[in-house]
């Protein structure tokens, strides 16, 4: 801290009055102009810190709901969970991961063991101090409650599997090879296994009662920055900074995070005007931003690794011909849609240029060509009998899809195809997923990973076995593909595995199966006074590395 | 006498419009009611004979009704008031008795709360301030007035839970209870049973002579007047066709449509049964020219149906609108 | 019949009534294509997962022993597990209904404090400007959609003039957690909090009177009519020639009898405001059960749309039953003869 | 002799006396504002329905057409009234707008209103189990708000304009059940239907030929009322997303879409809302003109 800084503090808890504040400040030699300056940022110091806290407010679009780490991981989920929260691992906005609770950890040649050392002294919220065996708690508690967040370990891990070595290594021994494992392991939330156990009531998982479900639904048991100070389900959720922190607090640092549970713009706006908001969800409209930025908040934007794509289905006419695909990919209007429709940055193919180590920015950049787009369609098989029906399916009550769609449709309908737009809720949508005979020949959806790897791209949306869910509607289904998969999964060394993925996209832009469209722009408005944004694939609103001066 | 008032209708009409088009329901009535007097008026339903009572006493919608000629009242023609002042000068001297002892009743309500309400409205107007306790006084008084045995059980009831006699003798006593100086009673006995009847009429006329009061008495039944009312007046079809002392009227009726109506009552005495008039009231939007009675009239001439006859003296307080009786023929 | 035996028989109808719209919510939430398993768990769920919560949610068995199952659990108020927010369906509409109930109160005092007057001023004013006016006001409020009225007034108010919020249920900057109704309002005044109170007041407005309008206009016209007919009675005639005032008549002696037909249409309105609701917290973001049940209808959340159309169903009964029993009680003829 | 007389004698009496209502109704109508301006209204709103692709200036914005360099034109010429988020004309998207939304009643109508009718007929001439089970069954379907039990239907089935209307017509037929259901009983004890049962004929025969007769005026006017709440409740589930779905020209769907342009966009919300109420006060004032004229009580 610096003199100033503590002069500003000692006024703020009362220990000086204002007149003594000034005379002190001149004492230390500050200049006249300064000073008035420092007045006036005084007055905003003691405003913010009626209570005596740097509080950082924002708004989340949707309740945060259940926020046991072992049940869900959607975005207010995640939001609570990586703040009260550490895991081994942490992830890196190059999307790759880090070590967090860990010194150092070892993969086997095989890619089937992994072993992880801990740091010492690292303390939970409660002051236990965080061991292997709360590691060894927390998967095998997330492999047997068995819902989303555990999908990745499914098949892949056993909770014998896991096994405390001594009280700071634990070895993961998988049931196959996997080598990006490490790179799922920010998503296993290590919980305070003494506190947990001690709320176990009975339920379905035996010697383990309900394993603290209830007891975590609303409450957390974590080592992370954060501690919960409370919820009011529904419309807000208070954090406050854990003071015994393992990696300790920067200057600046966010003493309390208040999340209000707002969606309507307009809500957003008066609450920016009235000073409250500090930053905002990265799901409000455009014009809302505009709005923010005239009222002095500042723009974050940053390109994402979730790809908008136009999942088209190989397995239904006419998109089963690549000609086809190729036509609607070079008639589709990239440009509108960057301009006008959806903010976003271009892409080449399935990956996001954020991997950074993994995109192959060898492949061409994508234009919109009518011209060569009439000529592919000349070459396919359904050329030359009418208008060709295509059914075109997006999320309803989105205004950009819908846009999107009627784009689509006038573009596609130039070209000699006749479009059935088919806006459906998103359940409906994962429901006709399910086979490629009611899949859609094409489809608007966005996929982002779940943990900082290709593999998180590749696997769910292109290999065979991940077929029949939202994410793979293009019905994608090619050996050469699955078999570059199924090698990168047992390549431990990272630059072999980035070199497949490489040759991965190349294989699956040589097949068309998408309209890849754009990198989702993550887009917030934020004070000035804000800093240290960034963004992190799969690990969003880390509020431990902002600033509030 | 306390009240020497004078009631007199003047030429009265009053017109409806519907859609059909236009209705002159009362035509030209003549009437006058003098102190301490019960005047009867007689008529088959539909004749008119309550809307010239509901006329006098301002009850019709104003929308669809015209009414021409005077209502005088001590001289002062009533229909040229301000509505304010008419309906002054009607809440203090005019009441009313209704045909449908319990319709007239609000069935939501005690005849306590309905007979303390009206009571409470009457001290107001007279400046006079009573308590809760002295307006049950009052109440139980007045109910005792109308000879109903058990006040305090009918203050408590609801008119539903009373037999239509005693509503009527309710309905009576809220009459009374604005010590009204003319009481009109339109129709008060034909919703009663039989057996009831004649206790009400004598209760009515009984109140009315002793508290030298005024009445009229409307009603479609010859028997009901001829017992009680001193003057009457028959009217068909909007139209006063004869007026006479009860006595004479009885002894001599004069106009074919009165000749008519006696023979309707049904004579205990006599083996035959009555013969009545032919016909229907005439539609009003259609009235017949000349005498209106002329398509039913046994003893119709051409000049019944060219010109309505005008009232012809017959008798000492007698007169008779029939071209029968035209001295000048 | 007495009124016991009316009463009874009107529960027992009732029962028979939400037991039947429980079948049919809950046949028509079974028998519809579609993996609701699948749908909460993503697409990188496995199979034995989505088996494993088809078990939990007990999706395997035949469904008239779902249906038991469920008939006994929501019974005591166990609508299972929202697949969606993975908490009890009960405890979700435990913190949603209170807010719509406030809503819904609040437009049930707009219709009937406002309307019941309106009516019998039209009424005695016929074919008078008031009435003119009362009858503009009732066709605007059958004919423009509530939704639309909601958008106008958030338009003109909101936006426009700035005067009045236009979003949630309380600014957002304040803190208060409900203590004995649940409601905001109320609660605010009872633990003496002003500014939440002040803020609750403004936020309820503009929800409240675009709710409103198509019952008030319906509770207008019908108190209107009712009371048209009521004062044509001889009764009214009679207490008017017996010196009581034409206001004091209709303000309360005619105004019971016409009020009492009224109150099965009071009971509809005050039902039907939990439909209209869907769409009124839709347009205002009111934290209510209408808001939490419109999302489970968008994202087919079977537990909680069958929860959630049972509560509204319960609901109308209540309301309807009660206005019955209401009407029954203050009209003497029913009471003390059970005449129905 | 005497009973075979009656009801012929009966039916002639009811003839005329059906001509005279006739007349006697057609004054009235002409004298009845109201019900003039709802007939006004209501055809004017069914020719626009029919003559959209011939009326309408850019007939190419009900179809296929974009133009985003355009979008979100306020009110001005050649777009009277402005254009939407893709472009296209809100003054085509309306007139158009009214095809889907007659469409829907006539669907819900055509459906409901037999089904309902003869529930009703059945129920009320039968009686017993019969009425209690079809009438509380009918009860059933009442005890939820219309828009709730149409939203619950749509939402489980896939929200698309066909769904809406089996949702909103599954829920249409309690309405006129109940009403039949009423004047059933009230004129199965008429003298004349007895008279026809004497005479051997058929239920069906004094069903139908009986009892509806005397019922259709109370019918008509609740249909008519009817087509006003159809449009509304079509309009809610579309406004919900739950009903017409895009690029359909719905006006429900258009308020909608509207409201993510608020303020700036207001004509996109307004104008579609304001023609939806201009259809309802057309059905609503027509139908209180012909309840007042049958003098019926629906």
């Amino acid at each position: 801290m610096t003199n100033l800084d503590q002069l500003l503090s000692s006024v703020v808890a009362g220990d000086l009055s204002r007149r003594d504040f000034m005379v002190r400040a001149a004492a230390l030699g500050v200049g006249a102009v300064a000073l008035s300056q420092m007045a006036n940022a005084l007055d905003a110091h003691a405003e913010r810190a009626t209570s005596g806290l740097n509080t950082l407010t924002l708004n989340a679009v949707q309740v945060f709901g259940n926020i046991d780490p072992a049940i869900g991981n959607d975005y207010t989920q995640q939001m609570a969970q990586i703040n009260f929260y550490d895991s081994l691992l942490g992830a890196t906005a190059g999307a790759g991961v880090k070590p967090l609770l860990t010194d150092h950890f070892s993969a086997s040649p095989d890619a089937k063991v992994f072993t992880f050392v801990l740091k010492k002294g690292i303390k939970f919220h409660s002051g236990t101090e965080l061991t292997a065996d709360d590691v060894v708690y927390s998967m095998q508690r997330a492999l047997t409650i068995a819902s989303t967040p555990s999908a990745v370990w499914q098949g892949v891990l056993k909770p014998a599997g896991v096994k405390a070595l001594d009280r700071y290594t634990v070895r993961f021994s998988l049931e196959q090879a996997f080598a990006p494992f490490p790179n799922t392991l920010p998503g296993l939330y290590i919980l305070d296994m003494n506190l947990v156990s001690s709320h176990h009531k009975s339920g379905k998982y035996g010697a383990n009662g309900d394993y603290g479900t209830a007891f975590l639904a609303n409450n957390e048991a974590g080592s992370g920055p954060y501690t919960l100070e409370s919820d009011v389900e529904g419309s807000e959720l208070k954090m406050k900074k854990f003071p015994g922190y393992f990696r300790g607090c920067h200057a600046n640092s966010i003493d309390e995070v208040r999340v209000l549970i707002v969606t309507a713009d307009a809500t957003v706006i008066s609450l920016a005007k009235t000073g409250v908001l500090d930053m905002t969800s990265q799901f409000q409209g455009i014009p809302a931003y505009t709005t923010l930025k005239n009222l002095g908040f500042k723009l974050f934007t940053a390109p994402t690794e979730t790809v908008f794509y136009l999942k088209m289905n190989m397995a239904l006419a006419p998109t089963d011909d690549i000609h086809v695909r190729r036509a609607i990919a070079l008639a589709f209007d990239y440009n509108t849609t960057r301009d006008k429709l959806l903010p976003g940055a271009p892409v080449n193919g399935p990956l996001a240029p954020i991997f950074k180590d993994a995109y192959n920015s060898s492949l061409p950049a994508i234009q919109q060509n009518l011209a060569a787009a009439k000529a592919e369609l000349a070459k396919s098989k359904y050329a030359g009998k009418g208008a060709i029906p295509l059914t075109f399916s997006y999320v309803t009550g989105s205004s950009f899809e819908a846009q999107i769609g009627l784009l689509f449709n006038s573009v596609m309908s130039s070209i000699g195809f006749k479009v059935t737009l088919n806006p459906l809720p998103w359940n409906r949508i994962t429901e006709i997923a399910a086979k490629s005979s009611t899949t859609p020949n094409v489809t608007e959806v966005f996929y982002g990973v779940t943990y900082p790897s290709p593999d998180a791209m590749f696997f769910v949306q292109y290999d065979s076995k991940s077929a029949g869910t939202w994410a793979s509607m293009e019905w994608f289904n090619d050996p050469q593909v699955d078999s570059m998969i199924a090698q990168s999964r047992v390549t431990v060394d990272t630059a072999k595995r980035n070199a497949l993925y490489k040759q991965i996209q190349a294989r699956i832009v040589s097949l068309q199966p998408d309209v890849f469209v754009l990198a989702q722009l993550f887009q917030q408005a934020v004070r000035p006074s804000v800093t240290g944004l960034q963004y992190i694939p799969a690990a969003q609103y880390q509020f431990y590395n902002l600033s509030k001066s | 006498m306390k009240n020497a008032h004078t009631l007199r209708l003047h030429d009265l009409s009053v017109t409806f419009k519907g859609f059909e088009g236009t209705a002159r329901v009362v035509d030209h009535a003549s009437l006058t009611v003098n102190a301490g007097e019960l005047v009867g008026v007689v008529g088959e339903t539909g004749c008119g004979k309550s809307v010239l009572m509901r006329a006098v006493l301002d009850l019709l919608p104003a929308r669809t009704t015209r009414i021409d000629g005077a209502v005088e009242f001590d001289g002062a023609d009533l229909r040229r008031l301000s509505r304010r002042a008419r309906r002054a000068v009607i809440l203090a001297q005019f009441n009313m008795v209704f045909q449908d002892p319990v319709g007239s009743l609000n069935p939501f309500f005690t005849i306590g709360q309905q007979v303390r309400e009206v009571l409470a409205q009457a001290n107001r107007r007279l400046g006079r301030h009573e308590g809760g306790a002295a307006l049950d006084q009052r109440a139980r008084a007045l109910l005792a007035r109308v000879q109903l045995d058990d006040p305090d059980r009918v203050l408590r009831a609801y008119p539903f839970q009373l037999s239509g006699g005693m509503n009527q003798r309710v309905s009576i006593a809220l009459a009374l209870s604005t010590e009204p100086w003319l009481i009109v009673a339109d129709e008060p006995t034909t919703a009663l049973d039989v057996t009831v009847q004649a206790e009400i009429l004598t209760l009515f006329s009984r109140l009315v002579r002793e508290e030298e009061r005024s009445a009229l008495l409307i009603t479609h039944s010859m028997g009901v007047v001829r017992t009680t009312a001193d003057r009457v007046l028959v009217m068909y079809a909007g139209v006063v066709v004869e007026e006479a002392p009860a006595a004479d009227l009885f002894a001599a009726p004069r106009h074919p449509y009165t000749v008519g109506l006696l023979d309707c009552v049904p004579r205990l005495t006599g083996q035959e049964m009555a013969k009545g008039i032919p016909g229907t009231l005439p539609n009003y939007t259609a009235a017949p020219s000349g005498c209106r009675f002329h398509p039913r009239c046994p003893h119709a001439m051409p000049i019944c149906v060219q010109e309505r006859p005008p009232d012809f003296t017959v008798g000492a307080g007698h007169r008779v609108a029939c071209w029968l009786y035209d001295g000048t023929r | 019949m007495n009124y016991g035996s009316f009463l009874t028989r009107r529960t027992g109808q009732a029962i028979l009534v939400l037991l039947g719209l429980s079948v049919l919510m809950f046949v028509l939430a079974r028998i519809v294509p579609g993996d609701p398993g699948r749908l909460a768990l993503g697409p990188t769920a496995t199979a034995s997962q989505v088996k494993g919560l088809d078990h939990d949610f007990g999706l395997d068995q035949p469904i008239w022993v779902q249906y038991a199952k469920y008939l006994g659990n929501a019974t005591h108020g166990d609508f299972g597990q929202a697949l969606l927010t993975r908490r009890s369906v009960e405890r979700d509409m435990q913190d949603s209904f209170p807010a719509t109930l406030e809503l819904v109160l609040a437009s049930t005092i707009l219709v009937v404090g406002i309307g019941v007057p309106l009516g019998v001023l039209a009424a005695l004013n016929r074919d008078g400007p008031i009435d003119a006016a009362t009858r503009l006001l009732a066709l605007v409020g059958v004919a423009v959609p509530d939704f639309l009225l909601g958008i106008a007034l958030q338009l003109i108010f909101g936006y426009w003039l700035g005067v009045l919020p236009i979003s949630g249920q309380l600014d957002p900057n304040l803190q208060f957690s409900t203590s004995f109704t649940g409601m905001v309002l109320p609660d605010a005044l009872l633990q003496r909090n002003w500014p939440v109170l002040g803020s609750a007041f403004t936020h309820l407005i503009l929800p409240a009177i675009a709710l409103s309008a198509a019952g008030l206009s319906q509770v207008v016209r019908l108190l209107r009519a009712s009371m048209i007919e009521v004062l044509r009675r001889e009764h009214v005639r009679a207490m008017e020639l017996r010196g009581v005032s034409r206001m004091r008549i209709a303000f309360k002696y005619a105004l019971k009898p016409a009020l009492i037909p009224a109150l099965t249409v009071v009971g509809l309105t005050f039902a039907s405001l939990f439909g209209e609701a869907f769409l009124i917290e839709a347009v205002f973001s009111w934290p209510g059960i209408a808001a939490y049940g419109l999302r489970a209808m968008q994202e087919k959340d079977l537990n909680a749309i069958v929860g959630v159309v049972l509560v509204v169903g319960l609901m109308f009964s209540l309301a309807n039953l009660a206005m019955d029993l209401l009407r029954g009680y203050l009209d003497p003829r029913i009471r003390l003869k059970g005449a129905a | 002799m005497a009973v075979s007389a009656l009801p012929v004698a009966e039916a002639e009496a009811r003839s005329t006396s059906l001509r005279a209502d006739w007349r006697r109704t057609w004054y009235r109508f002409r004298h009845n504002p109201t019900a003039v301006i709802g007939l006004i209204i209501t055809v004017l709103v069914i020719l626009i329905a029919l003559l959209a692709p011939v009326i309408s200036p850019f007939p190419a914005s009900a179809g296929n057409f974009v133009d985003f360099s355009h979008m979100l034109t306020p009110p001005s010429w050649p777009h009277v009234l402005g254009t939407d988020n893709a472009g296209r004309d809100m003054l085509t998207r309306i007139l158009f707008g009214y095809r889907i939304s007659l469409a829907l009643v006539v669907v819900v109508l055509l459906i409901g209103v037999p089904l309902g009718v003869f529930i009703g007929l059945v129920a009320g001439y039968y009686g017993g189990w019969v009425e209690a089970v079809l009438m509380r069954f009918t009860d059933i379907f009442l005890s939820v708000p219309a828009l709730v039990m149409a939203m619950a239907i749509t939402s489980v089935l896939t929200p698309n304009l066909l769904n809406a209307m089996i949702a909103v017509s599954a829920l249409w037929w309690t309405w006129h059940a109940r009403l039949v259901h009423g004047i059933t009983v009230s004129l199965k004890q008429e003298d004349y239907v007895d008279a026809a049962r004497l005479m051997g004929a058929s239920s069906l025969h004094i069903m139908v030929r009986e009892i509806l007769p005397n019922a259709m005026s109370a019918i008509l006017v609740k249909i008519t009322l009817d087509a006003g709440f159809v449009i509304l409740i079509g309009a809610g589930l579309s406004y919900l997303g739950l009903g017409v779905q895009p690029p359909q020209a719905d006006l429900g769907t258009m308020v909608a879409a509207g409201t993510q342009d608020l303020p700036s966009g207001w004509w996109e919300t307004v104008f579609p809302g304001l023609a939806i109420s201009l259809a309802v006060l057309g059905f609503n004032l027509l139908g209180d003109g012909l309840r007042d004229l049958f003098d019926v009580d629906v």
